[in-house]
């Protein structure tokens, strides 16, 4: 099924070989959330991603998977601006993330302009990377307080809300030092959330979680994907997890999207040899 | 500045002496520094408790304690307790033993690196204690840590203008005489400060290669 | 306050002199050196020269005098970096250093002596004989000897710290003789109830051949000849009273070693 | 130490106002200065770090004394107007030691996770706040052993003032040792003293160490035992191990 | 069955209930090569080896087995003389280790005697422990030259000899590091048999190596066992090495001898209940 059909593919999803452009939703180009346009990242000599194209629309829970190496953490290290492409452009909510329009003339984008387009994504690492001298409270309200200007109470309050939503209302004193990696990792989610970000980035959450505390954090997002309107980007090894939630899966090898679609298609009967030789060996 | 290249041409011969006494003493006292440093470190490891106590303390107090004012106090005190030693001999112990103080933490931080096994097996093999530390010990501690010894070297060197206190005529001793003689303070200073810096940033260019190199 | 610009030499004859009354206070340099200028065993600031020195700055206007201490052979370079104002350690006047600064007349005259060990048993009584003997010799960083010892064709010379230093190693048998001025000498082997090391007094030095008499003055910076013309004027005051040997007397100097030669003339020879 | 009179002991106690205020003050200059260039040579920009790795070399390799001799005997000269004894050596001692305590502070930072300084970036803090709300805080107790090492060889260091005739406690020991004629008595006292100065000085970085580990999250270090080893400087251990594996000099 | 009928049990074996001494091989009191008496051995609060009595014969070897913490490489350890015991004497061929008769006096031993008793026995690491900066000869070559006073001649000899019988020959130049740890662990074999013991001492000598790796160092091992005098003290998770070579497999369970006997008893029909678990879980 070729790429450029596949808007009509199902009601939300696109699918099937991606020669094309993935595309993740439906609407006009206007809407999209999230575009990558012929974005190429090489480390040295290694391209990791080649000429990759997709785009998201907003509200969508999209998947990437494919084997080690991949670069699907290269993708959402891209989106944070934690790296730069070597070609190509990445748009987000209409505007590029690494050029700014000045006097009318494209220039490589300035502080300013990354935080200002920063604000609209929140990321999740697999380390959690909580701030361990801050208490967890302080971990949520640090940033609304000096990036969003929030007053201290206010962020407080908020900050509360989001503990008693990942069920650590009562752990919000304590230093993420005494919490166990599933609790750190709810922490992270709801310090990510505290921004109020369009879209969630997700990269392996639970993959340095002892097993028994996997299910809590995946229950928590299930439930945001069910309960709130904020697009996700998530990379994960839990495949029944991605059925869940995903409105569309992206396969990745060698640098391209090889393969998409709706994960009930992906999973039960995928096109590409290489898709099937991977599901089966995770699943 | 009213720089005056004559004197600059004039003081080189005497910077040359004077390069000749510093590395004499360098060379003299890191040697000195390297062997006590490995008695303090073994005495610690593996002295009898009486030793040790007394080893920990002497070196803590050698350590925490001015090289300035030790160098004098062995010029000036230790003849009124009856041991004279010339000016270069006093300088060489001086520094040699502070830094003495210090290798005996590099040894023992490259002691301690040795894996147990080594021990183990060296026991295992009944070999005698003495020879465990020549044999297998030492030589593999030592080459972890010739780096640093390196890099104490040159921490050395830049002490050795502290034994002009004491009459050693090293660079910075002939560019003090030079200068009361001749008045020329400012060339005969920037060409000794000049010259260590000329003789130390290659110096310890040259031990952070090795040590990535070892690090490798 | 932390820096301070340099009066520097606007050829005028120099401001200091009116800073110094302004501010009450002059700084000495001193070299630790007995009898010239030193630190009592009250730790108080002694000496010939700074008795010298309060008792003309109190005719100058300035009241008080403050000690700093060093090396000798720091006097010049401490004077002309600003650490102090005037040198007040009775150093020799020779031509080089009036290259360096500007003298008051001589405020002393003497000559030279030899600390060496008790029965001189290398007989040691000229710069001659330490230099045809081969005698280890020392002297102190920056003192003149050092240029008389060149002369006598010594070959080389070892500088200590101090007279004190120099004692110690005459009696220790690091040096065979150490070299001073006559009172210094003397004041430091008495002082020390020394057992091991004996005075050869009054040794003459000779420059070109011909014996000289050292005299020994305050010194300032270059451009302060003004301050300069005032002490000499003060000072010549006191020569012709009598007064300063009075105040020089109870450090061990003598009439003989009262002295009219001026700054000039010692500059010259 | 009879020898040794009240007017003399007063020497030797201003002496040690004088060093601990050396001490003080070329700490204040060094930390600074250490912070600065250390930050400096993990900019962002080639030549800011290039600047910095300039200042570092060149500063590690002069030797303390001759820089002390530079800034008191040529810079005035040459320039024409001079530092305060007491301030020159305060800048001689800060200049050296701070490029001493760069190092310190580059590796601590460049020791804090990557990912810290990435959860920054996905927080959106500018990069002052990151460095000031999430590195810093982080690398501080790392810093404070090394500092402690460093802050004694500063006070050992402090001793080279005396040649150039400032009147700290080594110069205060010349002076009574040239009073008395004698020097056994004095040195050893002096020495005691420096020892005492470095001893109380280590525990009170221990102090620093215990609050800011217990600052930064973590819980209070093991209670060192009493033996004489650890009395002194009980994490020597770990600063040795750095001073043989990185490219720690002695300070 | 009583433990005191033991040495009755078979020709070279005693078996069963070890109640009372284990005993491995028949002779007099005088023909004991190894024997502990009542040995305690704790570290802290933990008695890793309570009263522990057993004694081995010439020539033979023995397996110690038993879940991980039981005491078996505390044995070994206390047989090199690594460890002091706390209570209890530990015997080789007739020498007290930890005393010495001196003036008729019982006395600690000194670190001459214990030298002197350490030169019976010979021991191979898990780790392998080959002094890294000596060369594979050197390695073999340096105890029987500074200890037994063999000259260098001789002793390279002889150790080329034993790198031969270890396969190694050509290897004698090379540095440990330069060797797999198969073959790192044969030179350390070689140089074990080097100063020619009575007892070599071997624990778990292939559990640090690849599994491609075992099979030659414990072919080597049968190839000792078979063609030597040597007695075998052997701690060893491969029961089928231990089947093939022990005259005697001994199970330790808390510090104590649980059951001892010949292999195909212990392995085929133990009596008791713990063995049987332990058996079962590690075959
Ligand atoms: N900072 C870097 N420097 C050099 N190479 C890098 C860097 N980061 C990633 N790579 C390389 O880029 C490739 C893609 O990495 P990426 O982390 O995106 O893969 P991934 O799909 O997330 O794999 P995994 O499932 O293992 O996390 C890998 O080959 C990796 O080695
Ligand atoms: N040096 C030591 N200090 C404290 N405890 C020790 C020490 N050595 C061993 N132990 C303890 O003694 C017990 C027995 O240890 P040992 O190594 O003899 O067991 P093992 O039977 O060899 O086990 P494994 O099969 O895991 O090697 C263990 O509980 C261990 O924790
Ligand atoms: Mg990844
Ligand atoms: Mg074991």
């Amino acid at each position: 099924m070729p790429a450029d059909t596949a808007n009509a593919y199902t009601d939300t999803d696109a699918g099937g070989r991606a020669q094309g452009r993935a595309t993740v939703g439906t609407g006009t180009t206007a809407d999209e959330l999230i575009r990558f346009d012929r974005v190429t990242k090489r480390f040295g000599s290694n391209t990791v991603l080649d000429s990759l194209d997709f785009r998201v629309f907003p509200k969508k829970h999209v998947t990437l998977i494919g084997p080690s190496g991949s670069g699907k953490t290269t993708i959402l290290r891209l989106l944070m601006t934690l790296l730069k492409p070597d070609e190509g452009t990445i748009t987000v909510d209409g505007t590029p993330l690494s050029h700014e329009e000045r006097n009318g003339k494209l220039v490589p984008a300035g502080e300013k302009h990354v935080r200002e387009v920063r604000k609209n994504m929140g990321m999740v690492f697999q380390q959690f990377n909580l701030f361990p001298h801050m208490s967890v409270l302080r971990n949520i309200t640090e940033a609304p307080v000096q990036v969003l200007g929030m007053s201290r109470d206010e962020a407080a309050e908020r900050a509360l809300e989001l503990l008693d939503m990942v069920g650590l209302k009562d752990r919000s004193d304590t230093y993420p030092g005494r919490l166990s990696g599933g609790q750190q990792q709810r922490v992270a989610i709801a310090r990510a959330l505290a921004m109020r970000p369009k879209v969630l980035l997700l990269d392996e959450v639970t993959s340095a979680l002892d097993p028994e505390l996997v299910a809590g954090v995946l229950d928590l997002l299930r439930d945001i994907a069910r309960t709130t309107d904020i697009t996700m980007l998530c990379v994960t090894h839990e495949m029944s997890f991605a059925r869940d939630i995903s409105d569309c899966v992206m396969m990745f090898d060698e640098g391209k999207v090889i393969e998409f679609g709706h994960p009930e298609k992906m999973f039960g009967d995928p096109e590409q040899e290489r898709t099937r030789e991977f599901l089966s060996a995770v699943l | 500045m009213n720089w005056d290249w004559s004197a600059v041409d004039a003081f080189l011969p005497r910077l040359a002496d004077g390069l000749l006494v510093t590395a004499q003493a360098l060379a003299l006292s890191a040697l000195l520094a390297f062997g006590l440093g490995l008695v303090w470190a073994v005495a610690q490891r593996s002295g009898p408790a009486l030793v040790r106590g007394p080893v920990a303390v002497f070196t803590e107090f050698i350590r925490n304690t001015p090289l300035l004012v030790q160098l004098f106090f062995l010029y000036y005190v230790l003849p009124e307790w009856g041991l004279t030693l010339s000016a270069m001999v006093t300088g060489v112990v001086g520094l040699g033993l502070h830094y003495s103080t210090y290798t005996a933490e590099v040894y023992r931080a490259g002691i301690e690196g040795v894996p147990r096994g080594q021990w183990e097996a060296a026991t295992a093999l009944s070999l005698s204690r003495g020879r465990t530390w020549g044999v297998v010990i030492l030589p593999q501690a030592i080459r972890r840590v010739a780096p640093a010894l390196g890099n104490y070297v040159i921490a050395m060197l830049k002490d050795t203008p502290m034994l002009f206190v004491v009459g050693v005529m090293e660079m910075l001793g002939e560019a003090r005489q030079f200068s009361s003689e001749t008045f020329l303070t400012v060339e005969a200073v920037t060409v000794v400060g000049i010259a260590f810096i000329l003789l130390s940033c290659p110096a310890s260019f040259l031990m952070r290669t090795l040590e990535r190199r070892l690090a490798r | 306050g932390c820096a301070r610009v340099a009066t520097g030499n606007d050829g005028d004859g120099g401001r200091l002199l009116e800073q110094l009354r302004a501010t009450g206070t002059v700084r000495l340099g001193l070299a630790g050196e007995q009898p010239y200028g030193y630190i009592g065993k009250d730790g108080r600031m002694t000496g010939s020269a700074p008795a010298v020195a309060r008792r003309i700055f109190k005719e100058l206007g300035v009241p008080d005098v403050q000690p700093f201490p060093t090396e000798f052979g720091s006097l010049i370079a401490g004077l002309n970096s600003l650490q102090f104002d005037v040198v007040a350690a009775g150093m020799y006047i020779n031509p080089t250093r009036c290259e360096q600064v500007v003298f008051a007349d001589p405020e002393y005259q003497m000559l030279d002596a030899f600390i060496v060990a008790r029965g001189n048993p290398k007989e040691l009584r000229t710069y001659r004989d330490i230099a045809e003997s081969g005698a280890r010799m020392a002297t102190g960083i920056g003192y003149a000897q050092i240029e008389y010892a060149r002369e006598a064709g010594v070959g080389k010379v070892t500088t200590l710290p101090d007279q004190l230093a120099g004692l110690l190693a005459v009696e220790q048998g690091r040096i065979d003789v150490f070299v001073g001025t006559a009172v210094t000498a003397r004041n430091v082997v008495r002082e020390t109830e020394s057992t091991r090391a004996e005075v050869i007094d009054e040794v003459t030095p000779h420059v070109d051949g011909k014996p000289v008499v050292s005299a020994g003055g305050f010194a300032f910076r270059t451009p302060e000849t003004t301050l300069r013309d005032a002490f000499n004027r003060e000072l010549r005051k006191l020569k012709k009273s009598g007064e300063l040997l009075e105040i020089m007397r109870p450090f061990g100097f003598t009439a003989d070693q009262m002295t009219d030669l001026t700054a000039e003339e010692k500059c010259r020879s | 130490m009879s020898e040794i009179t009240p007017g003399l002991w007063e020497i030797l106690l201003d002496g040690v106002w004088i060093t601990l205020q050396l001490t003080f003050l070329s700490a204040a200059l060094a930390a600074a200065v250490a912070f600065v260039t250390g930050l400096a040579r993990l900019n962002r920009l080639r030549i800011v770090r290039f600047a910095a790795g300039v200042y570092f070399e060149v500063f590690r390799g002069t030797s303390a004394l001759i820089l002390m001799f530079w800034l008191f005997f040529v810079l005035p000269l040459g320039l024409g107007w001079q530092l305060e004894p007491m301030w020159a050596a305060v800048l001689a001692l800060g200049l050296s030691y701070g490029a001493y305590g760069s190092e310190v502070v580059r590796g601590a930072v460049a020791a804090v996770p990557r990912g810290q300084h990435e959860a920054g970036v996905a927080l959106n803090l500018p990069p002052g706040q990151r460095l000031w709300r999430i590195v810093l805080p982080q690398a501080w107790p790392e810093m404070i052993p090394p500092f402690n090492n460093l802050l004694i060889e500063l006070l050992k260091g402090t001793a080279l003032v005396s040649v150039m005739g400032v009147s700290d406690l080594a110069f205060g020991a010349a002076l009574v040792r040239n009073a008395t004629g004698q020097s056994a008595p004095v040195y050893t006292v002096i020495l005691l003293v420096y020892f005492v100065i470095a001893f109380a000085m280590t525990r009170g970085m221990r102090v620093l160490e215990r609050r800011a580990r217990a600052g930064a999250g973590e819980g209070p270090p093991r209670r060192a035992a009493l033996s004489p080893r650890r009395l002194f400087a009980p994490r020597r251990r770990a600063a040795a191990a750095a001073a043989a594996s990185s490219g720690g000099e002695r300070r």
